[in-house]
């Protein structure tokens, strides 16, 4: 790897201390109530904390924190289109970013971003990308940037709920708004809105599976859809109706939470 | 702080020493100084390299302070970056069309548009016939910090005199903007020096490009180093180089 | 329904039999949904049917478009255009930067050939334009200021940099030092004042 | 008016406002925008802070990691701060690698641990020559209005204050650390250095605790660092207008006297998150 | 992607044939274009594959090379995935856009190999924490016309199915350190089980049905796509929505059915293909490269 | 421990040459001991559409190590020359053009920083750019004695505890841009400050003589 010169470099080589730890690791139990308290096999999200328009320089932003798990989002734009060609004259573009802080994961990682960081952008961009009226805004681009700060499990899911509200709260024009939600397969139980440590670590059985599922409550629409692991079609369709159970299930704290930042930033207008 | 009138006896006192940037002279109440070069008698005129402040005269450049009666100062500054400057004639290279003009680079930090209509008796249906590559020989009509520079090939009459596309032939040096000067010089000693070692053509922008064609290439490369080497010599040097020229020993 | 009523995107307002749509709203299958989040408001304008449309804080003209006026700062000129930063959006100011263009032909609408870009604008000036196109996939917005209204309502002297007061519809005057330079001015009209 | 005045000439606007010796955000020229402080919110981090200054948010997160100690400095660890501002803290910073400010900012805050020895390397050192902590200061730019570099040193501090390295025992068998994540210790920090901030507008004008806009506009910007001793620790002045040994002295005593406000502000928040445990 | 320019005309023709069961092409919704598989076509890998499905043409070449084992997983190899986009394949390619689809094809291609069955890691261990086998899957796309996943997955299927993985002992020194040593018989090899290797299938959404291996005119005129990887048991081992549209619950379920089925269907003629291949061993009539 | 200021201010013996690049539109090399520094500017010339500033130049100024890549030490030394020679420049006469200026370190023994912005100043002033005054950069160290040390060797840096660089406008005397590390007290910073505003009487005259011979040709 060629050496980063644009940063205050460390050692060249540097381990995790959880490498060496002397207590064996705990995995987590895979059947009865989860580490957290909450319910196996059922729609038992975690409750979230939403807030819009932290960030003071952007068009939009909003923070969501679901347990342990902190996102932070902001929105620019429209702006002027850098790369253009011909479809950029009739419609919008949408560009996303989605980092991981160095501190965010029990790991700590690099801040040269991966490929696996451009995964999770890319699906960022796809799910938000049907809700958008992305043809009100011709010659111009609409920047969606998601930092996590803290990986708890899940942050596919809660970037996309966080940026879609934050691009509600920038006033850009959309069809709906659009709420993730994730589930883990464990064997033939599953658990919702799993954890960081639900997601890593696998029990031995077979049929081990993820699944995340981007969803226009409005509109009835499934805008982004992605699984690994294991699963029998039957389970995979299962999990998705669960996925978008979950996602009703946020759908009120979102409303609030976005109604909430409306009355905040301006009084009602007068009746005419 | 100098007296009345002593102001310019400080300043003609200091013309030929070397000055260098901030350094500053002090104007008395009566003097006044003149941008433009409509200057009246009694004003002094600000040359290259001097710039007014309220009420005092500060360098900007370092070089030597030189004086032309009756008022006139400026700093001969030994610079190689060309600034275009309206009136000035240069040596510029066409570089591509862009609509009804050329883009001509002279140089300088951008390129300066060309007319295809700004050469002697072109119109719009006789468009001269000057390709990507060539040489012209032209006037600043247009330049100013504000605005992309415009060259012209004719003058306020309408004719060449003397400017237009270069023929086949000659050779095109860099040399330094200082030389330039001494070069146009009315009785300019290196080009007296020059004609008397053989007949050539020179054609002198104030770019710092030199076009010469003597009647040999031998000639016209002899020509084209010493010019590049007076630079760096002095007057003795130099008279004795050419007459070692003169006498066949380069 | 109330009339403070608030809403988010996607939120179902009426039936498109019962209102006409106005802006941050749209069409589906018959009914009438918000695209933005803010507040609901119907207004009856002597039609039958009342304009439904969602507002907020600010409004949303996002976007310079054909037909805007904008504020725009000259960045640079040449012999054939200026180009020029778009500031506001009628009375708006923009985030973000949009670039745009005034060429010759567009800077008045007399004389055209007779037009210098110099005698003008001049880098820095605040000039009031009217959108005449989006322009395409390598220029930027196209600018006109071919109105007596629209041309250079803020100029600073290239002498004293202090702010120039119009004399005539070409000419502006430097109070301090009085001398007079060319612009294409604009008779400022009150309501743009305020910009 | 205002709002027109502001985007299309700022400087005037700016100046309109500090002939009368206020700001347009209605503070004084010598007053710091409200500064909050969170201490230890981020549960994966070994230590993390995060601080508002109005509404610049920074936020750093500690990571520690074992690594060998170099041949020069055997009883020595690592410190590696680092500074992003990311695309998503201000429309000004764009993707990709740090910039130039990201860059000078990193550097400026290694340049303020080593100089006021905030931490010894040699604290880290576990086992000479051998095995040592790198401390991985990751500091974040989360909402860009302006003065960072104080903003990052409160953040740095407050984290490093919050910090809890696991204990660690080199096995003598294997020559292998052993690491008990659960058991954990303050790292000690020696010394507080805070700092201050300031723009010069038109070659007099000196505002403390610069906005963005500010910022951008300002003629010349200068960082003090000093810490509890009154000593010192850096003073980052990188250009721009020049400075009287007066005004010098004006900055000196207002970082004196911010450093107080600052160290008294995190102790009460360390004292409020222990209390909370 | 490669993309064409598709009329508003062209669209009602393609779509009211959907509609009715019958493509452009004369292909029925479920119908696969003619697909053409050739392995150990590149002689300095250890397995490779080129396959053809219409225009579109794929080139798969698999290395092992012996590394070391990932710390989390000590005793596991692994598989790493490269998808170069020639520019030869589309002029779309040149620059950025083909290295930004690549990042897009391999991202998805660790996820549908991100399971224990697909390959048997711990066979590709060699010794624990210290050395396994790294199959370096390094995937060439020749010509693009439409359905790259299905094309890639079945060459990656068939390179698998492919590859030769010299036989390797342990041996200790007289230091009491260990070696890997190679075994010299170019014939004393290990073959890879790739009974699980999944197989990719896209369903275009086109209008109210969904097509199988859509031609680029047909993915012009759908707004979203689902990609399904199913094992010769049905197994999905990853699912994903492409593309900028959305999707009703509905059409998907009956998208992952349709795509359960189809990609079952794939398996067994593929296998039987690849041994019948393989029993001809030398003596197979080569194609050529390009043929 | 109070620091002592020496009497009279001792500098390492300069060398300076202007002009001696043929590629660059201005170059100097500025030598302090066995600090050594090469300069090169270019420019005024075209601009990036993406840097261009409507109403003044663009400077850029790049840092180039004796060995190997800039790295973030070096960006830190480029903002602080860059913002100084900003200030003496008159950006505003050549608006919309770009001015980059090279700083190549040949050798590191000590007083880099003030070497590479006295190398700066003489090739701004050798390519004939506008400005307003000269500027000078002047290191101190404080050694751990108390003692003031003007333009350090490397060796004197590293016993030193603190260490300060400045650089002087012409005109005033004023410090345009300061630099430091280690910690000190404010009575030290004082006397440094002092001490570097007589150094910088010192270089400035040693500027003007190397002008003088630099146009001794052409008097």
């Amino acid at each position: 790897m060629p050496t980063d010169t644009k940063r205050v470099r460390g050692p060249e080589v540097s381990q995790s201390p959880s490498l060496f730890d002397c207590r064996p690791s705990v995995v987590p139990p895979s059947h009865g109530a989860r580490a957290d308290g909450r319910q196996r096999d059922q729609v038992d999200v975690r409750p979230v904390f939403v807030r819009c328009g932290l960030v003071s320089q952007a068009k939009g932003s909003a923070y969501i924190e679901a347990g342990d798990t902190k996102l932070l989002c902001s929105v620019y734009g429209p702006r002027e289109t850098e790369r253009k060609d011909e479809t950029d004259m009739k419609c919008g573009r949408l560009t996303t970013d989605m980092r991981f802080a160095p501190f965010s994961c029990p790991e700590r990682g690099s801040w040269i971003q991966g490929s696996q960081d451009k995964n999770f952008s890319l699906m960022l961009q796809e799910s938000l990308q049907p809700a958008l009226c992305l043809h009100k805004y011709p010659r111009s681009q609409i920047e969606v940037n998601v930092m996590v700060l803290e990986n708890s499990g899940s942050v596919q899911a809660h970037a996309i709920t966080c940026a879609s509200l934050a691009l509600a709260d920038a006033g850009i024009e959309m069809y709906d708004l659009v709420l993730g939600c994730s589930i883990r397969q464990d064997g033939s139980s599953y658990v919702v809105d799993p954890t960081y440590s639900e997601e890593s670590n696998w029990s031995s059985s077979e049929h081990q599976g993820g699944l995340t599922v981007a969803f226009l409550p409005s509109l009835n629409q499934v805008s982004g859809l992605q699984s690994d692991g294991e699963m029998a079609e039957e389970t995979l369709t299962a999990g998705i109706r669960t996925c978008i159970e979950g996602c009703y299930k946020l759908y009120p704290v979102i409303q609030q939470a976005l109604v909430k930042a409306v009355r905040r930033a301006q009084p009602p207008p007068p009746e005419s | 702080m100098s007296t009345t009138g002593g102001m310019f006896a400080v300043l003609k006192e200091k013309v030929g020493q070397v000055l260098v940037p901030g350094d500053e002279f002090c104007f008395g109440a009566e003097e006044t100084i003149s941008l433009s070069e409509s200057a009246k008698p009694e004003r002094a005129v600000c040359g290259p390299g001097l710039r007014r402040s309220g009420d005092r005269l500060v360098v900007m450049k370092s070089g030597v302070l030189r004086h032309k009666p009756p008022l006139t100062f400026w700093i001969d500054s030994q610079q190689k970056r060309y600034v275009a400057t309206k009136g000035e004639t240069v040596i510029g290279i066409v570089t591509a069309r862009a609509g009804d003009t050329f883009r001509v680079d002279f140089g300088g930090s951008e390129l300066a548009s060309l007319s295809y209509l700004a050469f002697e008796g072109a119109t719009k249906r006789n468009r001269p016939n000057v390709q990507v590559g060539d040489l012209v020989f032209a006037q600043f009509l247009i330049a100013n910090k504000d605005m992309e520079p415009e060259l012209v090939c004719i003058d306020g009459s309408g004719r060449a005199n003397g400017m237009g596309a270069f023929g086949a032939g000659g050779l095109l040096i860099k040399v330094s903007l200082g030389l330039v000067r001494r070069l146009l010089a009315p009785n300019s000693d290196i080009r007296l020096d020059l004609e008397q070692l053989f007949p050539c053509e020179l054609v002198v922008g104030m770019n710092g490009r030199v076009w010469v064609r003597a009647s040999s290439v031998q000639q016209t490369l002899i020509v084209a180093n010493l010019l590049q080497s007076c630079d760096t010599m002095t007057t003795q040097q130099r008279q004795q180089l050419f007459r070692r020229v003169q006498q066949g020993a380069l | 329904m109330s009339p403070t009523r608030l809403c988010v995107p996607g939120d179902k307002l009426c039936s498109v039999e019962d209102c006409i749509l106005g802006t941050g709203v749209y069409l589906r299958h018959g009914y009438i949904y918000s695209s933005l989040a803010g507040y609901v408001l119907k207004k009856n304008e002597g039609e039958q049917l009342p304009v439904i449309s969602v507002v907020r804080e600010t409004e949303v003209q996002l976007l310079p478009d054909v037909g805007a006026i904008v504020t725009c700062k000259v960045t640079s000129i040449n012999s054939r255009f200026a180009k020029v930063h778009i500031l506001y959006v009628g009375s708006t100011p923009l985030k973000d930067l949009f670039r745009g263009t005034i060429r010759k032909e567009d800077v008045r609408a007399t004389e055209k050939d007779k037009v210098e870009m110099h005698r003008s604008f001049r880098p820095g000036d605040i000039v009031l334009a009217k959108v005449i196109s989006l322009g395409d996939v390598q220029s930027n917005y196209l600018l006109t200021t071919a109105e007596n209204e629209l041309g250079v309502v803020v100029a600073h002297s290239d002498a004293a940099r202090a702010q120039m007061v119009p004399i005539s519809w070409c000419e502006m005057q430097c109070p301090q030092t009085h001398t007079k330079e060319f612009r294409k001015v604009a008779r400022v009209q009150p309501e743009y004042l305020e910009a | 008016m205002a709002a027109g005045f502001k985007t299309a000439e700022p400087l005037e606007y700016h100046m309109s406002f500090l002939k009368e010796n206020c700001r347009p955000d209605g503070r004084e020229l010598s007053e710091f925008r409200t500064t909050t402080l969170n201490i230890g919110s981020i549960s994966t981090a070994d230590g993390s802070a995060l601080v508002k200054l109005g509404s610049t948010t920074v936020i750093c997160g500690i990571k520690a990691e074992l690594a060998n100690p170099t041949v020069e400095a055997p009883g020595k660890g690592y410190i590696v701060p680092n500074v992003d501002l990311p695309p998503l803290c201000s429309s000004r910073f764009r993707p990709g690698p740090p910039g130039e400010q990201a860059q000078a900012s990193s550097q400026f805050i290694a340049d303020v641990i080593e100089s006021s020895e905030i931490i010894k390397p040699e604290d880290l050192c576990i086992d000479r020559g051998k095995l040592c902590w790198v401390l991985y200061c990751d500091i974040m730019c989360l909402d860009y209005d302006g003065n960072i570099l104080d903003a990052c040193i409160i953040a740095l501090l407050a984290a490093l204050k919050n910090t809890r390295l696991p204990k660690v025992t080199v096995n003598k068998a294997t020559c292998k650390p052993e690491i008990d994540l659960k058991e954990r210790h303050e790292l000690p920090v020696h010394k507080h250095p805070v700092g201050t901030s300031f723009c010069i507008f038109q070659d007099s004008i000196l505002i403390v605790d610069p906005t963005a806009d500010e910022e951008s506009l300002s003629t010349s910007r200068l960082s003090v660092v000093t810490d509890e001793e009154e000593r010192l620790c850096s003073l980052h002045k990188p250009g721009g207008t020049s400075l009287s040994a007066e005004k010098l002295q004006t900055c000196i005593n207002r970082a004196t006297a911010r450093q107080r406000e600052i160290q008294k502000l995190i102790e009460k928040v360390l004292n409020s998150v222990k209390a909370a445990q | 992607m490669a993309t064409v320019k598709v009329s508003e005309a062209e669209k009602v023709y393609i779509l009211h044939g959907i509609r009715d069961d019958l493509r452009v092409d004369g292909r029925s919704c479920e119908d696969y274009r003619h697909m053409e598989v050739e392995t150990d076509v590149v002689s300095n890998t250890d397995g490779s594959a080129r396959v053809s499905l219409g225009h579109t043409a794929v080139l798969v070449g698999i290395k092992a090379e012996i590394g070391k084992p990932r710390p989390l997983v000590p005793d596991e190899g692994y598989l790493e995935f490269f998808v170069d986009c020639s520019a030869n394949a589309t002029p779309e390619f040149e620059g950025r856009g083909g290295e930004e689809l690549g990042i897009e094809l391999s991202n998805t291609l660790y996820r549908v190999f991100n399971n224990k069955n697909s390959i048997d890691l711990k066979g590709l261990c060699i010794s624990a924490g210290e050395h396994c086998w790294v199959l370096y899957v390094d995937v060439l796309l020749l010509q693009c016309d439409g359905n790259l996943y299905d094309a890639i997955s079945v060459a990656i299927k068939a390179a698998l199915f492919n590859t030769k993985i010299p036989r390797v002992h342990m041996s200790s020194d007289d230091e009491g350190g260990k070696e890997v040593e190679l075994s010299d018989d170019p014939f004393d090899c290990v073959r890879l089980s790739v009974e699980n290797v999944p197989c990719i299938v896209t369903l275009c959404k086109v209008g109210h049905r969904h097509v199988v291996d859509a031609t680029l005119q047909e993915k012009a005129c759908s707004v979203a796509s689902l990609i399904i990887a199913v094992t010769h048991r049905g197994t999905v081992t990853c699912v994903k929505k492409v593309g900028g549209g959305s999707l009703d619950p509905e059409s998907i379920f009956e998208m992952t059915e349709a795509g359960k089925r189809v990609g079952k269907a794939l398996h067994a003629p593929l296998m039987k293909l690849l041994q019948q291949e393989e029993s001809l061993g030398k003596k197979r009539e080569k194609v050529g490269f390009l043929g | 421990m109070e620091v002592s200021a020496p009497s009279n201010v001792s500098l390492r013996e300069f060398g300076c040459e202007q002009s001696l690049l043929s590629r660059p539109d201005g170059s100097a090399s500025f030598v302090q001991g066995d600090t050594s520094v090469m300069a090169g500017v270019y420019g005024p010339a075209e601009v990036k559409v993406s840097k261009e500033i409507y109403d003044r130049a663009t400077l850029e100024v790049l840092v180039q190590p004796k060995v190997g890549l800039p790295s973030v030490r070096e960006r830190s030394q480029e903002q602080c020359v860059r913002e100084t020679c900003e200030e003496a420049l008159l950006l505003t006469l050549h608006p919309r053009s770009s001015l980059t200026l090279v700083l190549q370190v040949l050798h590191d023994d000590g007083s880099l920083l003030s070497c590479c912005l006295n190398a700066a100043c003489m090739a701004l002033m050798d390519a004939g750019l506008p400005m307003s005054c000269l500027f000078c950069g002047v290191t101190c160290a404080i050694s751990a004695y108390g003692q003031i040390i003007t333009d350090p060797t490397s060796a004197q840096e590293k016993e030193s505890r603190a260490l300060m660089t400045f650089a002087i406008d012409s005109k005033e005397r004023k410090v345009m841009m300061s630099s430091t590390k280690g910690s000190f007290s404010v009575h030290e910073l004082q006397q440094c400050v002092a001490v570097s505003q007589r150094a910088s009487e010192r270089i400035f005259q040693f500027y003007r003589d190397s002008v003088r011979r630099r146009y001794s040709k052409s008097l």
